[in-house]
């Protein structure tokens, strides 16, 4: 087993890869960039490096630096994490090259997912069942067209590179086809490099369903059952189930006999998530593979009780799994909410700041997987995940229940997060009866009407005057320079409030 | 003590007092029994004759929020003599208003120049925190009188970054 | 299903049957002492009513009031907790009369059960195993010498009563038997007003492994599984953990199987627990019956996925078991640490006062059941549980390395507490192979030599420095008043680290 | 600046200083590169040439411990003038001592009067918390001076009860 591991990452999944390290009794090694002094990532730690700026190319991507640290602190391997260099084949090479184990599959692996054409050609021919369409770059609208007309309209246009919606079009009828690959293409040129579109039949409404699998390097591969995550906005996952409310077990053991089938076919090695795309009637197709350790890997941890970065840790080190298909058994509903700095006034644009207090819930079947505290100064410079909340329960409803109410306990202040969010997903009946697509959050957003004033509104005009009363000099943000100065500047109601307490601080 | 709360838009006329551990409370004239504690700053525990509330306060550069249990509502508290001053929105249009910094990040682009028309609603400089970039609108029509961000510069939550005559 | 629960309890396990009730979209009812009005129970729950004075006789002992409060409140069950009045026949008998539901066991249950004499012989009927002695109290010494022969020595003397190790006496020959059997009567006389003393075959170096039973009103009665409770100060639980290391599945069925006769035999209905002494050679004898929900109770929830106290309730409501035996599983391992306000360096007397600060440790299979917040000023009058903290993990060493990392991350300021009591449990060697039985604790503090200044003695003593470069004002313990005082009083070190840090803040 | 700091009893000698975010530490002697900051008031982020800690400090009304993970130590910071009129154990016998009380509770028994005669580890009165009594004893043989505790009263961590001339 390793004696020391460095952990190229930040935020809550550095700290939650710290634990498993101190909890198999490896030595932790943190890297921060200038803003992460304070994080605590850094305080968790056994060891701490600083390696740059606050830009991510000058620090957490960058592999000279990361490398340098390894070597300087006898590190024998690197967690990548998610994000910044946990899909980068290079960095994997790299570390083979500089002999410090990866903890994750091969470069090799890496390359031949990282392309959606390529990983698209290698499973066909491992028999791997797709959405209908190309497995190659269109040369021209006219081939284009001539593949819609085969599959049918509508037709999705994505771009090789991508990820995130960019580069995406939908084509209801040919007449729009020629515009919109053009517009693909150059979309994708820009944001990937590389201007390769491919045309696959439109799937309207699906589900996103994904399949964890694990493989050691003795060519044993097993699957710990599905993720539902087909909640989102703008691409991005917020919520997130296992198991599925629609996949019986025996569409889970198909899924996962096809997910093994695509990590063999990709010789893969440790954890990883093979992405499918579910229909109204169940059919699933491969979407992709994602060579990391998820975001809401959790979830699967809940239902399976194993611990996913432990085992991920044992493999890289040489270990075979500590299990066979059969013994995995999978128990109660697990459900993840992804806490992030977001104002949800402001179309939920990220909220970065000074956290001024920190009420975190806790209790019966509630896991919170966390990189905040109260004090810290939520740097401007990453992605604004604060921490996940999961909840646990017998069944999907006591799951629910038991997140609804660790959602009501749960506090930020200082910064504004998107809690409410869930607490209107958690809410609407639509979700409680399951009935999900990745269409599912937009719809409740854009449907959602503002509510009348709600029946507590007096319960707030006396607990705004007990706070003036019991806490005058609140009325100022005292742990937030900027903030007194808005309230000069700003001849509106909080200069008053301010007021008010002066006098009362008077008397 | 007399206060004038605006809830969501709603005014109330608040009266409370405390001698000793006692509250006297009237809400628009109505009398109500609450008892009160501070449990951590920001955070209370108020009981109004058997009814238990948490609550919990949000402060932030532009305005405060009070969560009353799983509710959150947008709270301000003045005295009359400002309220009579502010009544009505018309007023809120005459005179310079300010664009304020919403949260901390780094202005990347200015869309407009002093001098300029601006309508309500149209972006004046864009603001990046997190990798996203947030277009701060001006609150009214009229004429960019100043632009007091520079392009690059971090600005914190509640930063003047422009001012429309 | 109720409306509305009241919980006739405080601290931790208030508020963990308020989230339940939450939970179960039911809303809960505190009620709360002079000296509990800013405690955790008051905040969460949906009402909250004052009930007097701080001493239990005139709050949560307090019959009348209690369910003066459930009357004026509306409440249709009342949930006891543990301690206070969840053993009291007479308050069972109470609700009933008044109407409300009690959610526990039956007067008489509890009545059959609280007399260990009478219980024993109940149980003999039901051909239940017991350590070899008499089941009614001893009528003279000479009674006892003719059973002690027959048994053979040693013996232990215990009061009928009893509890808490009170009117216990271990006699090793019959010279000694007289003058103990008359000091145990007397002391059980003082202790319980009862003076009725039994005799039992002494079991040296027992395990005390007890057994969760879960009974309906509709006949069905289940096992839990068992949980190892040997670990004892004082005759009071320290750290508990399920399943039983020494427990085989054979073992957990026939002890089970005795647990739910044992169930029958008194009519039982709703959660409770049956103990067991077990011998060295994996021999069990029924010891007592709890007719409560147990503190330690976390621990099945987590092997087992279920939600205790949501099915009290349940049941409490009529409903029947929703499972049978044997879809019971038991799944991984959970160890609990009962966190105590003790001063470790003043033999474990409890330590309350005001909480200064709180870090509460959190992530992969951690969960925490508290009382206590930062800010809170923990009273005097009750007893010095904080909150419990439980571990889980795929097997005994997994749960085991994950709380001694979360202890790692707790902290609790301005109070002494208990947590360095776990550090030295969780280390050690005996624990590690689960070589357990009652005196293990004894022995584990009595064999410990303080080690050698230890190696971060000089990280230690920079870290003294950087205080008082950073929070030159700290020196003075601004939180505790009564802390200046002391400084002023005492000329000790104290008062020059503030002179210190007074001439620091000068430069 | 310089500290006497005395950890688990033994003392060392600390040159500290801080200049802009920069750190010059020396430690009997000993120049060591050091980086630290304060997380949250009473706990410390320091990082010794790439090792880092986090450090908590206990501190009660009767003495200070700092934890460095998970090792617990008992922490004095002096100036040399206190700790030269402080060093033998000797001195400490001399002059009256005052008896403090550990924790809040309650003074349920007073055993000795005024003018007493106690001898070093005899327990001149008790104070009872959370249900349990706590004997509290004579730091030094000597004569009780003073009952400063009633009998019944409540008193604080830190408090003093009774001084032992």
């Amino acid at each position: 087993m390793f004696k020391k591991i460095l952990i190229a990452n930040r935020g809550e999944i550095a700290v939650r890869i710290i634990r498993a390290c101190r909890e198999m009794g490896i030595t932790s090694v943190a890297v921060f960039s200038d803003v992460d002094r304070a994080s605590l990532h850094v305080r968790k730690a056994d060891e701490a490096y600083h390696i740059g700026s606050p830009a991510a190319s000058e620090s957490y991507l960058n592999i000279t630096k990361i490398l340098d640290v390894a070597k300087l602190s006898g590190a024998e391997a690197i967690h990548p994490g998610y994000g910044f260099l946990s899909e980068n084949a290079t960095f994997s090479a790299a570390c083979d090259a500089a002999r410090v184990k990866f903890i994750g599959p091969t470069a090799a692996s890496m390359e031949m997912m990282g392309s959606k054409t390529r990983a698209r050609q290698q499973m066909e021919v491992a028999g791997i069942p797709f959405v209908p369409g190309t497995s190659r770059g269109l040369q021209s609208a006219a081939e284009g067209e001539e593949v819609a007309a085969r599959v049918g309209y509508p037709v999705m246009l994505k771009a090789a590179a991508g990820g995130g919606g960019k580069g995406m079009r939908l084509v209801h009828s040919p007449g729009e086809l020629k515009s919109a690959l053009e517009a693909a293409q150059s979309e994708a040129q820009r944001s990937f490099g590389d201007g390769e579109v491919y045309i696959e039949k439109a799937i309207l409404n699906p589900r996103h369903i994904e399949m964890q699998v694990l493989a050691d390097e003795h060519g044993n591969t097993v699957y710990l059952g599905e993720r539902e995550c087909s909640i989102q906005r703008r691409h991005q996952k917020v919520l997130e189930e296992a198991p599925s409310a629609i996949v019986s077990p025996e569409m889970r053991g198909a899924m996962g006999e096809v997910a093994v089938r695509v990590a063999k076919a990709a010789k893969y090695t440790n954890a990883g998530t093979v992405e499918f795309l579910v229909d109204q009637n169940k059919n699933f197709y491969f979407l992709e593979m994602n060579t990391r350790l998820q975001v809401e890997h959790p979830v699967t941890e809940l239902i399976t009780g194993l611990d996913l970065v432990h085992l991920q840790i044992r493999i890289a080190a040489g270990e075979r799994l500590p299990f066979t298909q059969d013994e995995i058994k999978i128990r109660g509903h697990a459900v993840e909410c992804r806490i992030y700095a977001e104002d949800p006034d402001n179309n939920y644009f990220p909220s970065p700041g000074k956290i001024t207090l920190l009420l975190a819930p806790s209790g019966p079947g509630i896991r919170r997987d966390s990189g905040m505290y109260e004090g810290w100064n939520v740097p401007i410079d990453y992605d604004p995940l604060l921490a996940k909340l999961i909840g646990y329960g017998t069944d999907r409803e006591q799951a629910i229940s038991r997140l609804q109410r660790a959602l009501n306990e749960y506090f930020v202040g200082g910064i504004k997060t998107n809690i409410s969010l869930f607490r209107l997903i958690l809410n609407d009946p639509d979700f409680h009866a399951a009935k999900l697509d990745t269409g599912y959050l937009d719809r409740l957003l854009n449907n959602r009407r503002t509510d009348p004033v709600p029946k507590n509104a007096e319960i707030a005009a006396i607990a705004a005057g007990v706070f003036a009363v019991l806490d005058p000099g609140s009325a100022v943000p005292s742990q937030n320079g900027s903030g007194q100065q808005a309230i000069r500047d700003d001849g509106s109601a909080r200069s008053t409030w301010k007021s008010v307490a002066r006098r009362e601080a008077l008397q | 003590m007399i206060y004038e709360v605006q809830i969501e838009g709603k005014n109330y006329r608040l009266q409370l007092d405390r001698s000793e551990e006692r509250w006297t409370c009237r809400l628009d004239g109505r009398e109500i029994r609450i008892d009160a504690i501070m449990a951590r700053p920001d955070v209370l525990s108020i009981l109004v004759d058997g009814k238990a509330y948490e609550i919990k306060r949000e402060r932030s550069a532009l305005d405060t929020h009070l969560w009353v249990g799983s509710e959150r509502y947008l709270a301000e508290l003045r005295d009359p003599r400002s309220l009579r001053s502010r009544r009505s929105g018309a007023e809120d249009e005459k005179g310079p208003r300010k664009l304020l910094a919403p949260m901390p990040g780094r202005v990347v682009r200015i869309l407009l120049k002093e001098r300029d028309q601006v309508e309500a609603g149209r972006g004046v400089l864009v603001v990046e925190a997190m990798k996203m970039q947030n277009e701060i609108k001006s609150p009214k029509s009229g004429v960019v009188q100043k632009i007091i961000a520079a392009e690059g510069a971090n600005v914190n939550a509640g930063d003047v970054l422009a001012i429309v005559e």
